[in-house]
């Protein structure tokens, strides 16, 4: 079971959490990250602008999610990613996981975190008064990648 | 063979469309960035520094040895940023 | 900054996720991790009772949140834990954690999760037709904080 | 000395209160223990098996060795089950 939404909407983390959570008796363990626009320091953000490849965004999220359940023992997946503009504080995205061991929720829900942000086609572009600029892909993200390179 | 090709991200904005058709014989991603290159500077530019880029063949992600021979479109971007 | 609630009533798991991502356009990252009451598949739950040490409690919580808050870059932290008399399906708990880095965030909530299961001074009892049975703590479950002793 | 002594979860059920002041003169947990086990059956009971118990001095987790000299009060109870 899983439910991948690829929005331009905003969306209330909290309601989806609780829809998710609904109805759940054989899951004891709910893992979600919500990931939300972040000032910037140096130069306030103006908004950020998140580009994506409609098509292969939803394939890449279903194949990444296909895999968390094939790894770990899981009653179900939720992704939500938005693109489009977003101002500062607002949710970018988020997902769940549901199992009934917490070690598989956490698990599952990390893993999907690492590969939704280095294999599924989303680019950030940050807008300031200083201008624009695209995000850059950190080493960091595809070394994170390599945790779960092998059993 | 007719390929769609699109740009995502800052390849988009150095290639100045999101997407066009192109009339190819290229047998694989990395004869396909030849020929585009070869064609004009924006191009060129675009593809100066292979290692930046990432490419989807029918909306899977592969390598620039990868076969396009039946392909139906082929998308050229930066590093995903997701998350 | 962190908040430790020990309480009887139910809490809407939505609305706390909510209330505790509002405003924090300093960190990216919210990792939330939700234990509810399961149904038991051999013998239905009529209810779950849980016990509690009321002084104790908040001062174990305090601390383990604590030291999650040195070991990692947090920018919150809250802990809800109830005891009484639950339902199957109703929310036993929730943690969550702020950081600007994914991966703080999902360690914070995995190291508080470990270290609540067995330091916070909780006791579950499952309430079946057939009677009722303490809940017995799990090898795995110490296991669990061993991860966490070195550095 | 006076000290409140507690006992949670099935501890609580086999000693049949949840606290109790007792005087003592016991320097330790393991006295106190002992001092408790030689008075009735249930106390004997409840702590039989050491290895199945936890305690905590002034809401503090220790082990059977720790001081109790000073203490307000001594809790007895199984490994947590929380979470």
């Amino acid at each position: 079971m899983m439910r991948i939404l690829v929005q331009e909407a905003s969306f209330d983390v909290g309601a989806e959490l609780n829809a998710f959570q609904a109805g759940k008796t054989d899951m004891g363990a709910i893992v979600s990250f919500s990931g939300i626009v972040r000032d910037l320091p140096e130069a306030p953000l103006r908004h950020m602008l998140i580009e994506h490849y409609p098509g292969m965004t939803e394939r890449a999220l279903t194949k990444i999610a296909e895999e968390a359940c094939e790894r770990w023992s899981l009653g179900d997946v939720l992704v939500i990613h938005r693109y489009g503009q977003m101002a500062p504080g607002d949710q970018i995205m988020m997902v769940a996981t549901a199992s009934p061991h917490r070690k598989d929720a956490f698990a599952a829900a990390d893993f999907l975190m690492d590969y939704l942000k280095s294999r599924a086609p989303f680019w950030k572009k940050e807008v300031t008064a200083d201008g624009s600029d695209w995000v850059s892909a950190k080493d960091e993200d595809e070394e994170a990648l390599r945790r779960w390179k092998q059993g | 063979m007719k390929l769609d090709v699109m740009y995502f991200a800052w390849v988009r904005e150095r290639i100045g469309v999101p997407r066009e058709t192109v009339e190819t014989e290229a047998a694989t991603v990395a004869d396909l960035v030849r020929e585009l290159s070869a064609r004009e500077d924006r191009y060129e530019l675009a593809f100066s520094d292979l290692d930046a880029l990432r490419v989807a063949v029918d909306q899977d992600l592969t390598d620039f040895d990868a076969s396009i021979s039946g392909a139906r479109e082929v998308a050229f971007f930066p590093p995903m940023t997701g998350g």
